[in-house]
């Protein structure tokens, strides 16, 4: 190990080859222009060269003309640039919808995986190919980033807050998975693997692991926390009922609404007087403290579960975009 | 016979003896070597800091230091490059010496103020480096929250205070710049006879009036939450971090400009002098300093692309990230034009010239890279970044820095460096440079994330190069480190305008007197006009 | 001598009606606080705010004479506080808009 | 004393030996003093665009919490930073004219009034003690609203922005007793007496400042019922 010397990462997911090409359309511009600079440097120092110590110039008089052409063709090609990079940065921020949900939980210094159906991973992610997997991401202490290079993916995992980042993996195989941002001591420890699988191997992987989903195990935490005494089923609980709050659009004591995605469940649980739902008084506790990130993830998916169309993971984007300009997660 | 004549004038060096003449001089140029020796020190150390760095990163596994340790070698690399030596770098030093003399002018407006940032500069280094002997620190320069604040258990609040002392360091010297800009200009010296070195130190100046202040009270925030354990940014009261880094880079990326906009004047002088020609499109290379300075302000949310910035900022701030490229472009596409037709020297600092406009071009080239949002979600913090910023900044501000340490050495000290020595330097530290940190881009390229104390074993190769580099480097920066020394005793005695050059700074003796001139000069003609000075030589009065 | 031909002396009075219309206008902040203006009490306290501002600046520190220097760096660094607000916001208005977290 | 001739050919002692004319070192330090109030409201800039994200995140919390400050004491404070200005520019009219009793007198009531108003800001950050509305307190409580962190947050803010306003007063107070001092030496005349002019223009600035500080912490939502 340790000889052999790459020149690009591999092209492992459906984004690679775009971002691959956006680089080799900066490289030419960028090789056009260094070397039309080093060029003409070279070229005007030898043919220019000072001859005796006496020598004058005549001075070359300036014209907009020249300094027009050499501001607008560089800005022209800073514009596509630009445009290239939105368009693709366009497409990596929206997963699609039906992409397969994972939730990780970034932790000084691990990485901590959880899929659906119950799979909890370390510092290994197991995936399917050519299928699209949304992350959800969170972090239970400081800054720090999801980075698969092979898979051209970054995005950072905020404390207080979900972030997300979404893959196509195409490739069969293993892949450096880094933290990228800075977090303290064991940072360059917080590394891991992805692993990409054929389907059926990702089944088989699947069926290999723990039992119980993360819904299930969310629907037991449900009860030991006792949630259950208030939020009923049939809403008679001091708390209004949660079938089917996935996905809607809650309306707020004090005017305002807000749509009920995962961001707003988890607030809902860590901090529940920030949004109070109308109708009801803010006396559902908080459960800061009490419960670990992993545990709000596992609630998150029971209180999904009780969707209208048990099972779906994610009941469509349909809900109306908030109102006014208030963030929903936070 | 020179001699005898350089030392019977007296001159802002012999005009009195003793560390308190020089502790207590309101005289800029004094000041200007004050900051001089000062930077050099910090340089020194934070290149210690660098060979440590590249030390440890030879081999995978992290074997030379222990984790703590490399991540108090980064922080602290950053931390005294970026704000003790890059920052006050040509400003406090060729700025100072400088700008006053090239504007025809006695001394800045207010020289106590400026002495008082030479003071507030050393005790934000004391309090930095207490802070290193002390224990270290280890956020990284750039202090995210929450680690910063509550999970770093290094000396931050310490390294926050010296940074904010040297802050204010940094806004006095602005502060001085512009008012002497402004009101001290002698008789004639009209905005477009200015040389374009003071219009690059004008516009810096408005960068640091205008963006410094608020990285202070940042830094304040910061200190609070660790002092009081009051909550601003913390998330676990509903703060929210990111804020942090919009108010940082607020000032932080304008800083880049604070330290390339100078280095950036220092060749405008450079090229002019060493082809004997006026700098082709003057007005356009004035302008655009001012045009980066204004619009350095509006691209910051370029370092948040992957922060959890919401996507749409993140498409304004790229969008506007590629107008700070345009005025860039047109200084370097100026400066190449301003060698045609010309009368090209290969003196030392004109070497520097070169490396400046080819090292900047491609550390600017590649900024484009990263303020594409696409590919910087893919290289954001790995070495591809790192190789952006040590082009810029390394192959740009320093190659621009020792450029006009060597131009200027004859009028600062009186004496000549040794020509053959100072080439041969150059050349290295050239080709150090490059093999330092073009391996980066590639490494980036690949994945490998900085701040990173162990590393996977299909890095090495790239890594082992980038050493390699590294200790080529050093020797190309020990070497002018001796033989400048050297020269202070050695080095042929330097006439009043060894290159032939028109700027008012040739016109007074070198060493100069302590008031600059003898008489407040006149000025009848444009910047850069060669046709009084070529030809005769100028011997000192 | 050169120091004070240009210089503005204004008048006691002057400087006593300046005084007494920021008393007013802080009463009037006051009070208009406790009046139910929806999300317009925000901008009517800053429009408040901004005029006596105007005050303070114009009169006591004698902008109205000030060279044109002066008054465009009073209003370069309002703008720049403004760049400051305004981009900033830029991120904190849109969070939210994509429907996807964190973006 | 020699200050005091008015005399068109006597340069006076105050001109500084990198100037030409008087008039060049009185608009140097006029235009630097300038330049330094903009860093400033960089500087406070800074907690402003704090301020306006949580505000516009936490609106209730920042009402809550703005209700629980001591409107009272907040307005009459102003009152008293407002007069504060006022005798303050009558000092500087007063060094116009050359009457250096008059400098004295107004700017040892413009010092007066700086202390009155620490003083009270003094008593207000007590009571904030007493009621636990510290942020760094353990005991930390915000009656009338469970969300304790963001109303935290409201009072870092609170104490920042009033911190930060109170150690400029106390600058301030010291540039005064240094003026008032070389006033009394008879260092000021009709022809010079910058340092009492930007001395000035400082003091207004941080006024100006404190006219944004007491709308925007003291009166949020003040017609909310309790
Ligand atoms: C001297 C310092 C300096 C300078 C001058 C620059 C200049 C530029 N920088 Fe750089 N930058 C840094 C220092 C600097 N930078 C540092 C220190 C960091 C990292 C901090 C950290 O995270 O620790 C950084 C990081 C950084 C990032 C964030 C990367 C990330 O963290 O993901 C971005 C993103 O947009 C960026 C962009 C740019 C751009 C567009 C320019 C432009 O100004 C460049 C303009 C120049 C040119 C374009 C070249 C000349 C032009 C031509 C030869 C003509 C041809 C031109 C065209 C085709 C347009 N920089
Ligand atoms: C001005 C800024 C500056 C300068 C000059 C340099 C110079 C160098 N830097 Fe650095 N660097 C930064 C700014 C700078 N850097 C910043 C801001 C970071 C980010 C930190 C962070 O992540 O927080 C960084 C990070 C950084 C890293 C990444 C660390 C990581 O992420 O894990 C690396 C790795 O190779 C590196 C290497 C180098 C090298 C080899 C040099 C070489 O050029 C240094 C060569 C110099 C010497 C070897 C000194 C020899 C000379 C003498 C001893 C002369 C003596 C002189 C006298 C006596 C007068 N730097
Ligand atoms: C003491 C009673 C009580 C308990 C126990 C309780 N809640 Fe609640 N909950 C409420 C009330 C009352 C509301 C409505 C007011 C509000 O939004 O705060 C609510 C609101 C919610 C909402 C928002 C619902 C909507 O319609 O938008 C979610 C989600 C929620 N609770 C989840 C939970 C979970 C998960 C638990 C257990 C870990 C739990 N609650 C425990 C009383 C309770
Ligand atoms: Cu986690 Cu770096
Ligand atoms: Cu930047």
């Amino acid at each position: 190990m340790g000889t052999r010397l790459p020149l690009f990462p591999e092209q492992a997911s459906t984004i690679s080859a775009e971002v691959d090409h956006l680089l080799y359309f900066l490289m030419a511009v960028s090789i056009f222009f260094t070397l039309l600079i080093f060029g003409a440097i070279f070229y005007f120092a030898i043919k220019y060269r000072r001859r005796s110590e006496q020598e004058l110039p005549h001075s070359v008089h300036t014209g907009w003309t020249l300094e027009i052409v050499w501001s607008v063709i560089p800005f022209g090609l800073t514009m596509i640039m630009f445009g290239w990079g939105a368009s693709i940065f366009f497409r990596e921020s929206r997963p699609p919808d039906n992409a397969m949900q994972i939730y990780a939980v970034g932790k000084q210094w691990m990485w901590k995986l959880q899929h659906m159906e119950g799979q909890r991973e370390i510092n290994e992610l197991h995936i399917p190919i050519n299928r699209p997997v949304k992350l959800l991401m969170t972090s239970e202490d400081v800054i720090h980033s999801f980075y698969v290079p092979d898979f051209r993916t970054k995005q950072d995992v905020v404390p207080g807050r979900y972030t997300t980042t979404w893959f196509e993996a195409t490739k069969p195989g293993k892949y450096h998975l880094f933290c990228a941002e800075y977090c303290g001591t064991n940072h360059s420890g917080m590394i891991g693997w992805v692993y990409a699988m054929e389907p059926q191997k990702y089944q088989e992987w699947l069926n290999g692991g723990a039992a119980g989903s993360l819904s299930a195990a969310g629907g037991a935490l449900f009860e030991d926390l006792a949630c259950n005494n208030c939020h009923k089923p049939d809403g008679n609980g001091r708390g209004p009922s949660l079938v089917g709050v996935f996905g809607s659009t809650v309306k707020l004591a004090g005017g305002g609404t807000v749509r009920a995605d995962e961001g707003y469940i988890r607030e809902s649980i860590l901090n529940p007087a920030a949004k109070v739902v109308e109708g009801y008084m803010a006396d559902m506790p908080t459960f800061q403290g009490l419960i670990t990130e992993e545990n709000v993830v596992q609630l998150i998916e029971y209180i999904k579960s009780l969707g209208p169309r048990p099972g779906q993971g994610q009941p469509g984007q349909a809900a109306p975009a908030i109102a006014g300009s208030i963030p929903s997660n936070r | 016979m020179n001699t005898a004549a350089v030392q019977e004038r007296t001159n802002y060096l012999n005009e009195s003896y003793g560390l308190k003449s020089w502790l207590l001089t309101k005289d800029h140029k004094r000041i200007a070597v004050l900051y001089f020796i000062t930077i050099s020190v910090f340089f020194a150390m934070g290149g210690v800091f660098a060979s440590l760095i590249r030390t440890e990163l030879l081999t995978p596994p992290g074997d030379l230091v222990s984790s703590e340790t490399y991540n108090k070698l980064f922080t602290m690399h950053g931390v005294i490059m970026v704000f003790f030596f890059l920052i006050p770098s040509v400003p406090a030093t060729m700025g100072n010496f400088f700008l006053p003399i090239m504007i025809g002018a006695r001394d800045l407006a207010f020289p106590r103020i400026n002495l008082l940032s030479w003071y507030l500069l050393i005790v934000g280094g004391a309090l930095a480096i207490f802070a290193m002997v002390a224990g270290g620190v280890d956020t990284g320069w750039t202090f995210y929250t929450p680690y910063s604040t509550t999970y770093s258990n290094s000396y931050v609040i310490a390294t926050a205070l010296g940074i904010f002392v040297a802050g204010f360091s940094s806004i006095l010297t602005g502060l001085n710049f512009i008012v002497t800009v402004h009101r001290m200009r002698a008789p004639g010296m009209t905005w477009f006879r200015m040389p374009l070195f003071v219009w690059a130190n004008y516009a810096t100046g408005v960068i640091q009036v205008l963006g410094t202040p608020v990285i202070a009270v940042t830094l304040v925030l910061v200190f609070c939450e660790r002092v009081f354990h009051i909550g601003i940014f913390d998330p676990a009261l509903g703060g929210d971090p990111v804020l942090f880094q919009h108010l940082f880079w607020f000032y932080s990326h304008p800083a880049v400009y604070i330290m390339v906009l100078p280095a950036m004047g220092v060749i405008s002088e450079l090229v002019s002098t060493f082809s004997r020609k006026p700098v082709f499109g003057y007005g356009f290379v004035a302008f655009s300093s001012m045009a980066i300075a204004v619009i350095g302000f509006l691209v910051w949310g370029h370092h948040l692309f992957v922060s959890g910035q919401s996507l749409y900022a993140g498409l304004v701030f790229s969008f506007l990230s590629y107008f700070v490229a345009i005025p860039s472009a047109i200084k370097v596409f100026n400066w190449t034009a301003t060698l045609y037709k010309g009368s090209i020297s290969y003196a030392t600092p004109m070497l520097y010239a070169f490396g400046f406009i080819g090292l900047f071009t491609i550390g600017g080239l590649t900024g484009l890279f990263v303020a594409s949002l696409g590919m910087d979600v893919h290289v954001t913090d790995t070495y591809f970044v790192i190789a952006h910023f040590h082009y810029v900044m390394v192959g740009g501000t320093i190659m621009a820095y020792l450029g006009g340490v060597h131009y200027w050495w004859p009028k600062m000290t009186g004496r000549m460096y040794p020509e053959g020595w100072a080439k041969l330097s150059a050349l290295i530290v050239f080709i150090g440079f490059n093999l330092t940190f073009f391996p980066q881009f590639i490494l980036g390229y690949l994945g490998m994330p900085r701040r990173y104390h162990a590393y996977p074993d299909e890095f090495q190769v790239l890594h082992v190069l980038s050493t390699a580099g590294a200790s080529v480097l050093a020797v190309g920066y020990l070497m002018p480190a001796i033989y400048l020394f050297w020269s202070l005793r050695y080095g042929e005695v330097a006439g009043a305008n060894p290159w032939g050059a028109p700027g008012l700074e040739w016109q007074t003796a070198s060493p100069p007197p302590t008031h600059n001139f003898d008489k407040i000069p006149v000025v009848t003609q444009e910047a850069y006009d060669f046709s009084k000075v070529a030809g005769e030589v100028i011997e000192v009065g | 001598m050169s120091g004070h031909v240009h210089e503005h002396i204004d008048s006691t009075k002057t400087y006593v009606v300046v005084l007494l219309a920021l008393l007013v206008a802080t009463v009037v902040t006051t009070l208009v606080a406790f009046v139910d203006l929806g999300n317009f009490s925000v901008v009517v306290a800053l429009l408040i705010a901004v005029c006596k501002m105007m005050l303070v600046a114009l009169f006591f520190m004698h902008v109205r004479y000030s060279t044109r220097l002066t008054k465009l760096v009073l209003i370069g660094g309002l703008l720049w506080l403004a760049i400051l607000l305004l981009l900033t916001l830029t991120d904190f208005a849109t969070r939210g808009w994509l429907n996807t977290a964190g973006k | 004393m020699a200050s005091e001739v008015h005399n068109a050919h006597v340069e006076s002692l105050a001109l500084r030996e990198q100037f030409d004319t008087e008039e060049q070192q009185k608009d140097a330090s006029t235009l630097g003093m300038w330049i330094f109030l903009i860093t400033e409201i960089m500087f406070f800039g800074g907690m402003f665009a704090a301020y306006t994200i949580y505000r516009s995140a936490y609106p209730t919390v920042f009402a809550i919490a703005s209700s629980s400050l001591n409107v009272t004491v907040g307005a009459i404070n102003t009152c008293v930073l407002l007069l504060s200005s006022f005798t303050m520019v009558m000092a500087v009219r007063a060094g116009q004219l050359g009457q250096r009793k008059m400098i004295v007198f107004f700017l040892i009531l413009t010092l007066v009034f700086g202390c009155v108003f620490l003083g009270v800001k003094a008593y207000e950050w007590t009571e904030k003690y007493e009621e636990h509305h510290m942020p760094g307190q353990a005991a930390f409580h915000l009656e009338g609203t469970p969300l304790q962190g963001p109303a935290k947050i409201f009072f870092s803010l609170y104490f920042a922005m009033t911190g930060l306003h109170a150690a400029h007063m106390v600058v301030g107070v010291g540039l005064l007793s240094v003026i008032i001092f070389q006033t009394m030496k008879g260092k000021f005349s009709a022809d010079y007496y910058t340092p009492i002019d930007i001395s000035g223009l400082y003091w207004h600035f941080v006024d100006v400042v404190w006219i944004f500080l007491y709308p925007l912490l003291y009166l949020i939502d003040r017609h909310l019922p309790k």
